[in-house]
């Protein structure tokens, strides 16, 4: 195939809306400028978040990352975690278009 | 109005069809947004109204019920932090973050009490909708707080470096976050702007903000109705103790509101009845976001059972009236 | 008001104008979940303001009118199953999923209808509102009958075990969801609201429920256009026979309503004509979610652009009129 | 009304108030989808308002604000081009990006204006409105036209391949888009419904379009005020030329509305100032996204900062006041 | 790097919003108890579906879930299918951040 | 295990909404009939897009596809690039349930 891709990871976190802003600081402090933001719905250990509500509405971000950046990047969620934050933390390989 | 047919105003029948419809199951629902639009609508409609009357205000009643409000959303969630840790029966951190949303108001509660008292015709003071405005901050603070206490006890009794890190919550920006809460921007921005403007300029505006308000609020109190209902499914995870600390708490926020409307303000039982829904009432807007991050320890849908589940249908449903009657009774002593 | 003139209604105008959008392939697009808000208040509007006047209806009519419209949702769709299968040009899956549809009512279209009377301030009675609630079922149901009654032949002429499974489906549930579908329930609850409540309070939402819903309508309707427009180019796939159908079950529908208008309940040409169109106009709303899981057999996008794509378009601009006039020309005979 | 009271209309207050809850990183905001409905009702009632009142106007009049629209379209942009490209400080394809939105028309800001002069009762020519649907096309066209020029030069002076492929762009294609643009569409057919109903068919649609267009004017700008508060933070990167250009264009396009509503067109000078602002203000509803697609060489956050983020609070808070003033001054000569 | 992480199964369900009730009880009864829902739009063989009007709405479902759970789950919605339910179902590798 | 999937593609583009109608009609003249369409919000190097302006709305467009018409997508996509449009495109490995 004449179109080349270079391999990457995807990076997705599912949480709360509350915790974005905070989120998208720290992906500045690690050099992280690029990311996308799906408003979603969903269901787990803390009740169902339904999006009707502030304090009720999840989303999923999702980073496509290279290597480098991607350690930085999931240290960097380790690090929330640790504190207690809710996060779903879940990565995949992707082929990435330039 | 007798308190049968409190409940026959249009607001709370909606409210009761949502509760209806989700009971049967039936796929009524909402489009995303809807509810937060609609809610942003409602803020600044009330605010409007309240900053035109305001303008006119008395400065010292007005000063006198902002200090009480502050008064009110530092205490009520002292108190029911002590209720729930009562023989330690909830765990510190979840009790600090259910009691943070007794000290703040929900609005939807609020703003039925005002349909209740428009739609019998029965004038109120306007200064409860500035105290509003103040309960929505104290009461995260207060949960921080508490949850932050709780933090470093636990700290001590176990080894370092697990609580170090939970330590490191910014509780700064935490503090920043209650202020710049976009329901109290809002509701505060448009009581400014209804205190601004001109009455001919106001007029133009009213259609919008005051004509269709009682309309508006129905259909707001049919998706609370709904939402308020899913929130039944939970009951059984979050124990008796909790459900009836949902309905306790209102009880006494709301005797509180009574003797603060009433004797400490000098209020009209009408506006004395508003107070005591801003003692009774538990945000379900500002407060839960910031427990979430403020306080992750917590179990969001506790919180969110208690608010939405037991405490609003409750109020809506029994505690407008019931402090109605409450203040008219103890204004008459 | 003439034919023509009826054409130029601002709700009739708003729709064509969302068909011309889309035709010349303007980017002219609702958001996401605009539509179904708006279609929420336009049912709690009409249900309110039928509630209201049911409150003071004859009970033996209304009684009447739901038996009659109960018919009416059980009569027309095997009609049109009948003709639908007739020399087996449609097969019986995509036959009962389409002409269960045609049993149910575009609730958009009853309301360009009630437009129509209102902008030429001609009277009707409310009873085909309550009318529309009954409607919403039984053709739900029919729909499934025939379905399964196809899938139970099919299975004998197949070798077992891929039909058993095909079986299971749940059908007690299927019609639990015909009863408790959202329409359904808000529309319904909506005039319980309507009946129950003071007409002091009710006259606090009319503003929002009464007044703004002619411009809401057209804005409405302004969507609907472009929806409608969009199926257009489907209607290649669909094939001719189901697009004459789109027009010939919708003419059936409509005078049979005439007749259930003016002989069996004794309305004004007017009542009359709201009752053709309930015969006339076919669900999009809560018939196609049942049929998709219901009839999974059948292709959604033939439905689709049948009830929106012809039979709304047909019965916007030509129908209305058209069983009004037929409705006044019967009366008189 | 003084320079100063103009600044106190609720609409501007709530453009204020925006802008503040984003400085002070407020969580305030709107769910997604609500802005976007909001201006689908605001274009409508505009055009339904003008409909009416350009229903009995003038023709002779009418044909020569559309001329001058047209001529102020296509003039102001290459004003701005010359501008942007003087000493080659901006490259061609972010100037030919940035000026095509000075030759449109930004909605918001025009409403505002209507605002202004409804909230002081002064009367205005309804002819401004046709204009405003008139530039929002001759613009994009110029915008895709300088750049495909730059493209060219661009190509002679690099090795064949490269350039040829970015030649293909569909223009023919833009075209089309440049006039079936949705709110172009959704305004022109707005009017139409409006010169086209009667009367008495309007007046059931006022309560919607007209009542309560003030408030909900308030509620977008409040939205806007975000909006154009969020683009601050881009400053830097976009430059001092770029952002002293966001406030110089709309003085140079403001001057020539003046001119044009005064001596050209002989309006009043409510008439004047609006036609100021059609010059003055910069769209960011149809150009964007037909420049992100046609000139993909220039970056979308120079064009959004400036329109968004400059030109637009310049024009509410001193445009509007100050080319009312200037028109009652220059008509006085 | 320090982060460690765990392989799992991301699978994701593209269907009519009219199913998403059902499946969710399904999901219940396999014992899964997260999933994450999106509103979205497409295209395929049934036509047009862009979430205008409830007949017409698309949702996509995504489950992240252990291997073996991973099994029941694509054996239900299976089933599903062989119903002649309109499922699109796929699955990818996943890292999941505990 | 008794299912039995199928090895495909999946390509994610991210672009402005202002693209997504002629990016659907290049899918219809490569053949590719199904997609799904999210609508999101994100930020890069054009700046935050979050969707409350026309001119500022991201959408990820999802297609799973055989190995086939992966590599006519993918240079029809990096055409799109090569003109100078901003697309993020990306792919993944995915088990497909027929
Ligand atoms: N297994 C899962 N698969 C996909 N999404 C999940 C899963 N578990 C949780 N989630 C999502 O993460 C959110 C928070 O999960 P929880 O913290 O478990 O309540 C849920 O509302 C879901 O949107
Ligand atoms: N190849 C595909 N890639 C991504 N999504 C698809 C694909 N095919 C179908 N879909 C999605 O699945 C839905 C139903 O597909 P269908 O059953 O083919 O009409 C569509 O509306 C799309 O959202
Ligand atoms: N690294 C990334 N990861 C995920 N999404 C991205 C990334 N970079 C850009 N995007 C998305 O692509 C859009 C356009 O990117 P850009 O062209 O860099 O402005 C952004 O608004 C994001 O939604
Ligand atoms: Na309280
Ligand atoms: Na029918
Ligand atoms: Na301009």
């Amino acid at each position: 195939m004449s179109v080349v891709t270079h391999a990457e990871k995807i990076v997705q976190i599912i949480t709360s809306s509350s915790l974005e802003s905070r989120l998208v600081d720290t992906f500045e402090e690690i050099g992280i400028a690029g990311y996308t933001v799906f408003n979603v719905r969903g269901d787990g250990d803390t009740g169902i978040q339904d999006s009707h509500i502030d304090g009720d509405t999840n989303i999923l971000i999702m980073i496509v990352t290279t290597p480098e950046s991607y350690e930085r990047l999931m240290e960097a969620l380790n690090k929330y975690k640790r504190k207690g934050q809710h996060l779903m933390v879940f990565s995949m390989n992707t082929e990435v278009l330039y | 109005m007798s308190g049968f047919d409190s409940l026959l105003i249009p607001a709370v029948l909606f409210f009761a069809l949502g509760v209806f419809a989700r009971l049967i199951k039936s796929d009524l629902k909402f489009p995303e947004g809807m509810g937060k639009g609609i809610s942003l609508y409602l803020l600044m409609a009330i605010g409007l109204k309240g900053g035109a009357e305001l303008a006119k205000a008395d400065f010292g009643i007005a000063f006198q019920s902002i200090f009480w409000a502050f008064i009110m959303g530092l205490v009520i969630p002292m108190i029911g932090y002590a209720l729930l840790r009562f023989r330690d029966r909830i765990d510190p951190f979840n009790a600090a973050a259910i009691t943070a949303h007794y000290g703040s108001v929900s609005a939807a509660t609020f703003l039925t009490a005002i349909a209740f008292l428009e739609t019998s015709g029965i004038a109120h003071e306007s200064y409860p909708i500035i105290m509003m405005v103040i309960m929505e901050s104290p009461a995260i603070i207060i949960g921080l707080v508490l949850a932050m206490l709780a933090r470093k006890k636990l700290a001590k009794s176990k080894p370092a470096g697990e609580g170090q890190e939970v330590e490191s919550l910014n509780t700064g920006a935490l503090l920043k976050e209650a202020f710049t809460n976009g329901s109290v921007v809002l509701l505060m921005g448009a009581m400014l702007v209804g205190a601004l403007a001109s009455p001919e300029a106001m007029e133009k505006v009213y259609p919008f903000s005051n004509e269709i308000f009682m309309g508006v609020l129905c259909l707001f109190l049919l998706e609370m109705g709904i939402e308020a209902a899913k929130r039944i499914k939970s009951f059984k995870n979050a124990g008796a103790t909790l459900i009836s600390f949902g309905i306790i708490m209102p009880l006494i926020g709301g005797t509180i509101g009574v003797f603060v409307g009433v004797t400490l303000l000098g209020f009209s039982p009408a506006g004395a009845m508003l107070v005591a829904i801003l003692g009774s009432s538990a945000s379900y807007i500002a407060v839960p976001p910031a427990m979430r991050y403020g306080v992750p320890e917590a179990n969001p849908s506790f919180y969110l059972t208690l608010t939405l589940g037991v405490t609003f249908p409750f109020n809506v449903v029994i505690g407008i009236p019931m402090f109605y009657q409450m203040a008219i009774w103890y204004s008459g002593l």
